[in-house]
């Protein structure tokens, strides 16, 4: 068996695979944490993209935006979590659907 | 983990925990980890020992003592018999009381070695445990060559003691003495000094002088808190009166003070045995007792230092009977333990096993 | 094809091996230390002074019916010792045992891969291993577990902090993050970066045991507290597998110690001629016997001190090392630009 | 040879746990198939020669973000048992519809510029070969994207005081 060899477009695929997960997560789930869970992953997916043109074009740069990507994952984590927890201890809840105090 | 909003969660430590001495059952609601309530739960090793000894003759009771305290077995003896003596005013020859004294300090000695090295092995120093037990071990000895049983010793009798010292024991005490006093150091060394074990100790479980006498602390525990309350002292028995000793508090009332105040009673005891051995009278071992003991009608309450505290006896004979008509115990374990869920209050989960520790408790008393 | 496939794969089976081993019998070796400080002869029966109990107890691990408690989560049960495990294993292939070493006349470099992120490998590994004990503590639905679970994940996130900062001072010394260029640095420096860096040597050591969950920080699996912590619930292999990577854990920090502060197979002073005499000793025995300097230390520490209690941990990894290896890496960074 | 394997295996991976998190009821669950999911990305970045963000990939998403995740998770599944029940309605119709077209979209675009030969490799651009990967990307950090660099740890440190102000107790 002879597989062709990967190029960029391979990588490009599966990242658009890997967001398009996340698309359905987000819209799909009720659980608040399974949400920010899917949008991890679609940042994953940005991640990989950027990785994949840094490797196509010999360039670190991709590379760099990956890492300000991560550290921007890491804050929102940071901030997403601590929102659900102050919001579990006033609501019990974890259903995005009961949060709906803001909405008119 | 305060951090977090939590609800309460509620933990059950024991019967079956490494460090609830026996069969404590503690249940604990914590906020994280922190202790916001303290149950304690306690009858698992309950043997109705008061009510047996309602239904066994004067001196077979002295067996059943062993088994309360069974790590201070021979204070339990000396506590009883001499509470019988009282009541049937029996004089004690005067050789039968300085080796009662010496056993009881022996006895004082053994019982702080155990709670020290599991004290030790409580807050994470197993090196103490061992090296505890080592000299636990040298005075179990010492019992076994007096009177043939190294746990349960049944050591004493109505008006005086079974046996006399085996010749030469005299001297193998002395050499006890000698040991512990080079070994006490070693201890102080690892634990004393050790910024870990301070940090542990300091501060926690602190009660001031009066709420522990409110609440009936005893012995060690009480002294830890700044109060010299020692009965060896304050109403001496046996020869107490006849020794030069000095009763060491603390300051502070936390678990820290409490350790102090055992490990400065090692020494003192060493000081009693020394001129125990020095004074030791000539003469017989028992008094003159009945053939058939049978106190009169009356009532009696006879308390005596044991290690741990307070270990007083009501006594009640109706007179006609070979039996006492009521036999009850204030063991002091069991008060106490009284103050663990005053004192856990507020501190960590790993501080409630360093207070049963600096509480000194034997399940087999608090139960009976 | 067999340099570069067969060649690596030997020596991942060799170091796997030797890892394994050497943990078994780290069990008996830490049971006779602290029998020895003790005062007591410690494991006698099996063997000729129970040089054999380490097999008698993997026998007996082996043999024991593996429980699983009925309302456990059962599969992050199954899987949380393997977690912890297989990170303390992996470590060992960017640790560097000696630069090379001829074995039937060929000459074959005794590491399995010298990687230009070696260090930072090593820190991810160590991140990972948390998983196993905050798994094992969720997964046996338990509440000592649990404890314990929260009690090791707080812990090794806040003294990973530490450590990192640490190994981040040492890249600056050495201007490398890969284990053989530190320890050449090391060589071309004249100095073990211990006597360099003793304050960045002193928090990697202290932060070393707290990773490792040993005592005086074994504030997870304290018996005496919470009856065994994460371990609470497992029997059988499955303890083993924890019992076996803590012991990894503590070979890995130990090399890692010795690689980056004791100049890893480098013989003593290994810059002054006269001691020349010294080379007759291969180099790995030179880093085996400094890890193994650290493990003991390791075991006297534990048979010494009394445990920390848990804010008192937080405190001194958030307090005291946390901004101590700022400060030391600061100060690194400046005399580095300096001199 | 190997290397379509080793991509072919690890896509396989990263799409199987990607939809794993998304579709297990129980969050614990979730959040280990996520962490699988991110060691498997980790794995295409060493594929794609960027051993450092392979390297921060796992210490700071697998050990930092999704730890946080499980912390969380646990503390909050201690009451109550996770309501993850997916509601299948309108919304989530929109969202199958969405990922499809997206899925679409994508796909349609590489297929197109497939067709087209590859952009030359951009050789013209600095080559990264010989330096380390980590000193290359370090470099760029520190240089080009300092500002860049400083704005995101200042956004961390906002969002550490910002998380500590809201996971804390009522004052």
């Amino acid at each position: 068996m002879t597989l062709t060899p990967i190029t960029p477009y391979h990588y490009l695929v599966l990242s658009a695979a890997l967001f398009s997960i996340g698309i359905v997560g987000v819209m799909v789930r009720r659980n608040i944490i399974v949400i920010l869970m899917s949008i991890e992953l679609m940042l994953n997916a940005v991640n990989i993209n950027l990785a994949a043109f840094s490797y196509q074009l010999h360039n670190a740069i991709g590379q760099v935006f990956a890492i300000f990507v991560i550290a921007v994952a890491a804050a929102e984590a940071a901030v997403g979590l601590g929102i659900i927890l102050a919001f579990y201890r006033n609501k019990e809840t974890l259903n995005v659907d009961e949060m709906n105090t803001m909405r008119w | 983990m305060s951090l977090f909003d939590t609800t309460e969660l509620t933990l059950n430590m024991g019967p079956q925990h490494p460090s609830t001495h026996g069969v404590l059952r503690v249940v604990l609601r914590l906020d994280g980890e922190r202790v916001v309530g303290c149950d304690v739960v306690i009858g698992y090793l309950h043997r109705g020992i008061e009510k047996l000894c309602e239904h066994r003759d004067w001196q077979q009771i002295v067996l059943l003592t062993d088994r309360m305290d069974y790590v201070a077995a021979a204070s339990n003896n000396l506590g009883y018999v001499e509470t019988v003596e009282k009541l049937m005013s029996l004089e004690v020859p005067r050789r039968a009381q300085y080796i009662r004294v010496i056993l009881a300090e022996l006895q004082r000695v053994a019982s702080h070695c155990l709670w020290l090295g599991t004290h030790a092995m409580d807050i994470g120093a197993m090196t103490v445990f061992l090296y505890a037990f080592r000299e636990r071990e040298l005075v179990l000895d010492l019992f076994e060559e007096y009177c043939g049983a190294r746990l349960t010793y049944n050591a004493m009798r109505i008006g005086g003691l079974p046996l006399d010292i085996p010749s030469g024991w005299d001297r193998k005490v002395r050499a006890f003495c000698d040991v512990l006093e080079q070994k006490i150091p070693e201890y102080e060394e690892l634990l004393t000094h050790n910024r870990i074990w301070r940090d542990r100790t300091t501060g926690i479980g602190v009660i001031s002088g009066a709420d522990a006498l409110a609440i009936g602390l005893t012995g060690p525990a009480l002294r830890g808190s700044g109060v010299a309350h020692d009965i060896r002292k304050d109403e001496p028995y046996a020869a107490y009166a006849e020794f030069d000793f000095d009763v060491p508090i603390g300051t502070a009332g936390d678990t820290y003070d409490r350790y102090l105040v055992r490990l400065e009673e090692f020494y003192q005891s060493v000081r009693i045995i020394r001129q125990a051995l020095d004074g030791l009278p000539e003469g017989p071992i028992v008094g003159k007792v009945p053939r058939l003991i049978k106190p009169p009608a009356g009532e009696t309450y006879h308390a005596i230092e044991a290690p741990k505290g307070e270990l007083g006896y009501f006594i009640v004979s109706d007179g006609k009977s070979n039996s006492p008509y009521r036999f009850r115990v204030r063991p002091p374990s069991f008060c106490n333990l009284q103050a663990l869920p005053r004192l856990v209050q507020g501190h960590l989960v790993s501080d409630v096993v360093a207070l049963i520790g600096s509480l000194d408790i034997v399940l087999g008393e608090v139960d009976r | 094809m067999t340099s570069t496939y067969l060649l690596p794969l030997l020596k991942i089976v060799v170091i796997l091996n030797a890892v394994l081993v050497s943990v078994t019998f780290m069990t008996l070796l830490e049971r006779k230390v602290i029998a020895w400080v003790q005062v007591r002869l410690g494991p006698m029966r099996v063997g000729p002074y129970g040089t054999l109990q380490p097999i008698a107890d993997a026998i007996k691990l082996l043999l024991k019916e593996d429980i699983t408690p009925v309302r456990a989560d059962k599969w992050v049960f199954t899987i949380a010792p393997i977690v912890s495990m297989v990170p303390a294993l992996i470590a060992f292939a960017v640790i560097p045992f000696d630069r090379e070493a001829s074995i039937f006349g060929y000459r074959v470099p005794l590491f399995v891969a010298d990687i230009n992120v070696g260090l930072l490998y090593l820190v991810s590994i160590t991140s990972i291993g948390v998983y196993g004990i905050i798994l094992a503590g969720y997964a046996s639905n338990s509440k000592f577990p649990l404890l314990a679970g929260l009690r090791a994940s707080a812990q090794l996130i806040s003294y990973e902090i530490a450590v990192t900062m640490m190994l981040v001072s040492m890249v600056v010394m050495s201007g490398t993050l890969s284990m053989v260029g530190i320890v050449d640095a090391q060589y071309n420096a004249h100095v073990w970066y211990a006597f360099v860096q003793p304050v960045a040597f002193v928090i990697l050591f202290i932060g070393g045991l707290a990773e490792t969950n040993r005592a005086p920080f074994d504030l997870p699996e304290a018996e005496q507290e919470l009856t065994g912590g994460f371990h609470t619930e497992y029997s059988g292999m499955r303890f083993a597998l924890f019992f076996l990577a803590e012991y990894a854990n503590m070979i890995v920090v130990s090399a890692v110690a010795t690689t980056l502060f004791l100049g890893g197979w480098l013989r003593p002073f290994p810059n002054v001629a006269w001691l020349g005499v010294l080379d007759f000793v291969p180099g790995w025995i030179w880093f085996l016997l400094k890890t193994f300097v650290f493990v003991y230390v390791f075991l006297w520490i534990r048979a010494t001190l009394p445990r920390y209690r848990y804010d008192q941990l937080m405190r001194l990894g958030w307090k005291v090392l946390i901004p101590l290896g700022i400060a030391n890496l600061i100060v690194t960074a400046t005399l580095k630009v300096l001199l | 040879m190997l290397e379509p394997l080793v991509f072919y295996t690890l896509a396989a991976f990263i799409i199987g746990f990607g939809v794993l998190v998304v579709t297990t009821r129980n969050t614990v669950h979730c959040v280990l198939f996520l962490v699988a999911n991110f060691l498997c990305v980790a794995m295409v970045y060493v594929l794609l020669a960027a051993e450092f963000l392979a390297i921060i990939q796992i210490l700071v998403y697998a050990g930092g973000i999704v730890v946080l995740y499980l912390f969380v998770v646990m503390l909050v599944n201690l009451q109550r048992p996770p309501d993850a029940v997916p509601t299948r309605g309108r919304q989530s119709r929109a969202g199958f519809a969405l990922a499809a077209v997206m899925l679409a979209e994508i796909s349609a675009i590489l297929v197109f510029s497939a067709a087209r030969p590859a952009p030359a490799a951009a050789s013209a651009l600095p080559a990264t070969s010989g330096v380390g990967n980590t000193e290359v990307v370090g470099m760029l950090l520190y240089s080009d994207y300092l500002v860049p660099f400083e704005v995101a740890s200042m956004l961390l440190l906002v969002a550490m005081v910002g998380a500590i102000i809201l996971a804390r107790k009522e004052a």
